[in-house]
């Protein structure tokens, strides 16, 4: 028997680009109580927790112990699970597992990160192989570069659709989500005429690094249904984790990662036309650049047509399928957290609480995570327990 | 619960250096773990890893074993914590009826780094770190405490040793089998009085790959599946000090969830068989207590009976223990993989007769802050 | 800066000498702040006190662990105290430990808190210390708003 | 004196964590590295069921899950694939000093290879390098086992 699991709760901090006021529980409790808040249910109510963050960003073994004066673990089961920029979205799949078992009726997922408690780039640094790659990288924009370059020539894309999508979800996150940590409006001029970090990638198609927190809570159907009335039911997931060796990922046309993780979580949730089901996406795009060239592993449109349908306007907020109201990944991201945001934000979207960010009658919503080598998950939320 | 079944097992040797890589080894274990269960890297319909980015000396340090693992061809998950909290996710994932076959891969290369600095960074970098605690000084605070409030004694703590290195002589895969007297353990260089070296479990470099499947799978394809009865895990407080050292409410909750869904009503009689994780040798006498396998404080004048002796009513840790291979992370779901040999009844020499019910425990954290029970039954 | 591997034995295998070495500052929040300011500017001991079940926390947090609600209150306690256990460390880790072998720690529960603070020992012969022992809070002069601005806890002078 | 509600100013807790590890080439890694190291070749592993060459040598073929034992010889030559000139300035974990920058991350290609590598080139101006251009490694004369030092750079090899 399939038990059905539904996301009843959600709540974030305001993340920023230092919270030097809050130590790190006292950061994770603030997403905490505003998750259970959300769903008026008390530490009592919690039967699991699932934590996840990226080790060496604040040096701290075990956190899944550490934590328990923030999250509320004391004489609780918790368990730690980690995977890298994944890491958010592995552990929502990780809290849905446990809503899932039915060894958890209601499970309390929490991502977060200090990301100014050390230097994110050293530390990212030390996730390539020490003995033959650590020495030459400093992260994978390299490899990110080079694909939108290849995508260029091919399609015909150019750096101001990259461009584009920067402003969408700089500017969603400046108009509709006051808990994003870049909320500054801006225009394609603005993005054409920052620097490159690393040819055709510019320092405002970039993410940034963010302190913040976000806890999400899973219940089985029937706690579910008691807690809210409109749960956010988790219809599909799916992840691949495809490569080891970063150089490996160079030459990846797009991301197989994530057309294989979204068929897995396309078919467990009945999904057969992406485009015209799903009402809003919540992407993690780390650089603008995979937000024009992602979308088709997405199976949201044909090959090369990345490009039209950013510049028709289609994932804009008032067009066909919304993409990142809360400004994604490109305006806040507290990287152990990050991929859990895109899930709270799909949820809320769905349960019809996204407030200013919300698009008006959503049903289904898309999420995904990014991370470690090339490495996607998917999962696919809805108002209805079966999708048209 | 529905019916999982573990239905294959590997482990490598243990010991001090294995010069293999973190992927080498890890290949190694999910092959033979995949032969023990007559299955092909292709049955497998996910995977759980478990590895600690401190130990590994790397940031997303799964990234070292998910092509060696197969877990780049499937849904996959790493576990940063002990391996039983791996198996545990990987039971989950197959209650939850999306998949069939998991494969769960531990592996650890301590000799790789320096262990005492690796565990000075469990503790609060904002409070206590700079203390200097480590897994060893602040397992003393705890050993010192047991002691203190229960009367157990040194000689009955160095006891543990001698029976778990002894039994080690039975298990071809243990580090360090030994054959030493109480003398010997109460003589041994003093590393944070009262805990001496021969009261420390050594660092092992090895891995543990099980495999595990739903009832259909495992009575098919399952040559001598092993059933999952129950499990549970718990953390305690985290700061030290917030905990009586010498209780084990945590262990006691992971237990009472374990022991209820296995329907073990009385753990003393019920369970034929335990490997604990005994990191120190303390820490067998306090589990067993926390477990309900005696009374509490009664777990000193226990192993003076022999009690969990190979030839006494209730073995604890035939197979010499944590305390004769100790390859963190790994080492509880090396529990797990000796439970399930010994409900085989494939555990060779170091065969507990006639075993029905087997305990297998992990810890987390320092101290034991967290445990993780599984229960398994024939 | 080039590293030589080295040769692991005879096994033919190489082993890369490396580090992962890294500045963190780590944010002490809002309960390690003004612990911190308090013991830095008036070598006093404060704890925060749970609301509901009204245990006095050392160090002191926001949160209740046991009933997870905000603590506001903030209660002195005082800097003596009783050994609840200790043990003497005698093997070096140099970059983790504050002073070189053999040093005692051990936690202390403070009168007024109803936790333990676990700290060095000091002022005492190391074969001298029990359990039960009744325990003063040494501070140093010169104090930087950390841990060991408690310098050590010492056998209370009778 | 505290009181109630009075305004604390944040503090931090400043410490520079070093962690010193020795990480062990295993079989495949130290075969490539002494095969450097000792005459200056590069190996790589060949999968006998696709026939896929591994640079750097690892144990499973990816594809096809079976384990590799057949080193073979790749080329010093390769080709270009990407690039990153690192310019901004971040800590160098290996020794918790500034990182030496600029420096430029090369992806390529060996010759005979069908796995990618990465490893420095000698041209930080990123208009003189171009995808597709063609590399050779410059080997360092005193080798120690090490792949970072072991190669010097690579270096475009100029059109003749």
């Amino acid at each position: 028997m399939i038990r059905r699991v539904g996301v009843v709760g959600f709540g974030q901090t305001h993340h920023k680009s230092r919270n030097t006021e809050c130590s790190g529980q006292e950061l994770i409790a603030i997403a905490v109580r505003r998750a259970l808040e959300s769903a008026e249910l008390t530490m009592a109510d919690i039967d699991a927790i699932v934590i996840g963050n990226m080790d060496h960003f604040e040096s701290i073994n075990s956190v899944d112990m550490w934590s328990v004066d923030g999250s509320g673990g004391y004489m609780k089961p918790i368990m730690k699970v980690t995977t890298g920029g994944t890491t958010g979205s592995a552990i929502g799949h990780a809290g849905f597992y446990h809503a899932a078992s039915g060894l958890f009726d209601t499970v309390l997922v929490i991502g977060w990160e200090q990301n100014s408690e050390s230097d994110t780039t050293a530390a990212i640094s030390t996730c390539f192989d020490p003995i033959t790659e650590r020495e030459f990288t400093a992260g994978a924009i390299g490899p990110l570069a080079a694909q939108y370059t290849a995508y260029m020539n091919k399609y015909g894309a150019t750096e101001e659709d990259a461009a584009l999508v920067s402003v969408r979800d700089h500017n969603n996150a400046a108009l509709y989500n006051p808990y994003a940590h870049l909320r500054q409006m801006m225009t394609v001029d603005d993005v054409m005429k920052s620097a490159y970090v690393s040819y055709p990638v510019k320092l405002l198609d970039m993410c940034p690094r963010s302190d913040g927190a976000c806890a999400v809570i899973f219940a089985e159907e029937h706690r579910a249904r008691k807690i809210v009335d409109s749960p956010a039911w988790i219809l599909g997931v799916g992840d691949c984790h495809i490569l080891v060796h970063l150089a490996d990922g160079i030459g990846l046309a797009n991301l197989p990662s994530l057309e294989i993780a979204a068929k897995q979580a396309y078919k467990m949730a009945g999904i057969t036309e992406p485009f015209r089901q799903f009402d809003v996406a919540e992407l993690y795009i780390p650089a603008s650049t995979a937000g024009v060239t992602w979308m088709e592993a997405l199976g949201l449109c044909g090959e090369g047509n990345g490009p039209s349908l950013i510049r028709g306007g289609e994932t804009d907020m008032e067009g066909k399928l919304p993409i990142n109201p809360s400004g994604g990944v490109l305006a806040t991201n507290p990287i152990g957290a990050t991929g859990l945001l895109r899930i709270g934000e799909a949820a809320f979207q769905v349960m019809g609480k996204a407030e200013k960010k919300q698009v008006p009658g959503a049903k289904a919503a898309l999420a995904t995570g990014f991370g470690g080598c090339f490495w996607s998950d998917v999962t696919v939320l809805s108002s209805t327990t079966h999708l048209d | 619960m529905d019916r999982v079944g573990i239905i294959g097992l590997a482990q490598t040797k243990y010991q001090r250096y294995n010069p293999a890589s973190h992927a080498e080894l890890a290949y190694e274990v999910t092959c033979n773990a995949l032969e023990d269960a007559g299955l092909s890297i292709d049955d497998v319909d996910n995977t759980v890893t478990v590895c600690n980015d401190f130990w590994d000396g790397r940031t997303i340090s799964s990234m070292a074993i998910t092509e060696a693992t197969g877990s780049h061809r499937v849904p996959t998950t790493n576990v940063e914590g002990d391996g039983t909290y791996g198996a545990l996710m990987g039971l989950m994932r197959i209650l939850s009826g999306h998949h069939r076959v998991t494969l769960v891969v531990a592996q650890s290369k301590t000799s790789e780094g320096i262990p005492s600095v690796i565990t000075n960074a469990m503790f609060d970098p904002v409070y206590e770190r700079m203390l200097g605690l480590d897994a060893i000084n602040s397992s003393a605070l705890q050993m010192r405490r047991y002691m203190s409030k229960f009367g157990v004694t040194e000689e009955q703590c160095a006891r543990v040793s001698v029976k778990n290195h002894g039994n080690a002589r039975n298990n071809p895969y243990a580090h360090l089998p030994l054959d030493i007297s109480v003398e010997h353990v109460l003589r041994s260089r003093v590393l944070a009085d009262p805990i001496k070296l021969l009261d420390a479990s050594p660092m092992s470099d090895g891995a543990c790959a099980i495999v595990m499947a739903d009832e259909s799978m495992a009575k098919k394809k399952g040559r001598k599946s092993v059933w999952i009865k129950g499990v549970g895990h718990c953390a305690d407080a985290y700061h030290l000090g917030d905990r009586d050292l010498a209780d084990t409410a945590a262990l006691e909750a992971a237990a009472k969830r374990a022991y209820d869904m296995a329907g073990v009503n009385d753990p003393m009689k019920d369970i034929d068989v335990a490997e604990l994780y005994d990191a120190f040798s303390y820490m067998e006498l306090m589990w067993m207590e926390g477990l309900g396998l005696c009374r509490q404080g009664e777990a000193g004048a226990m192993i003076d009976r022999g009690v969990t002796e190979m030839k006494g009513n209730l073995p604890v840790n035939p197979s010499g223990g944590v305390l004769s291979a100790h390859a963190v992370q790994v080492a509880g779901l090396a529990r797990i993989a000796e439970a399930v040999l010994q409900l085989r009844g494939e555990a060779g020499a170091r065969q507990v007769d006639g075993a029905k019910v087997a305990l297998a425990h992990g810890i987390e954290g320092a101290c034991g802050q967290g445990h993780c029970v599984f229960v398994l039954g024939k | 800066m080039a590293v030589t591997s080295e040769e692991l034995g005879d096994t033919g295998t190489l082993m890369y000498p490396s580090r992962i070495k890294l500045p963190y500052k780590w944010h002490a929040g809002k309960a390690g702040s003004r612990f911190y300011q308090e013991l830095k500017d008036n070598r006093r001991i404060w704890g925060t006190r749970c609301p509901q079940c009204s245990l006095v926390y050392l160090p002191p947090r926001e949160t209740c662990p046991r009933c997870y609600r905000m603590m506001d209150e903030w209660v002195e306690v005082s800097s003596i105290g009783t050994l609840m256990t200790f043990t003497v460390t005698r093997y070096a880790v140099p970059s983790i430990q504050p002073q070189g072998p053999p040093f005692a720690m051990g936690i202390v529960k403070l009168d007024g808190a109803d936790t333990g603070l676990v700290h060095l020992l000091g002022g005492v012969d190391l074969g001298e210390i029990t359990v039960g022992m009744r325990m003063q809070a040494v501070f140093r002069e010169k104090r930087q708003g950390n841990y060991l601005d408690i310098e050590y806890f010492r056998p209370l002078e009778t | 004196m505290a009181e109630e509600g009075r305004e604390v100013k944040p503090l931090s807790i400043a410490s520079t964590l070093d962690m010193p590890y020795s990480y062990h080439a295993g079989f495949y890694y130290s075969r490539f590295l002494k095969e450097l190291r000792d005459n200056k070749r590069l190996v790589g592993v060949k999968c006998t069921q696709c026939g896929k060459v591994y640079v750097p040598p690892r144990i499973v073929c990816r594809d096809c899950f079976v384990k590799m034992e057949e080193f073979v010889p790749v080329g010093h030559e390769g080709t270009l694939l990407a690039f990153t000139v690192t310019n901004f300035p971040y800590i160098d974990t290996t020794n918790g000093e500034q990182k030496k920058i600029p420096f430029t991350a090369a992806f390529i290609r060996l010759d005979g290879a069908d796995s990618n590598i990465v490893h420095r080139l000698d041209e930080t101006d990123e208009k003189k390098i171009k995808a597709g251009m063609r590399l050779r490694a410059v080997f360092s004369d005193t080798r120690t086992g090490d792949y970072f030092h072991d190669i010097d750079h690579f270096s475009i090899i100029k059109d003749v």
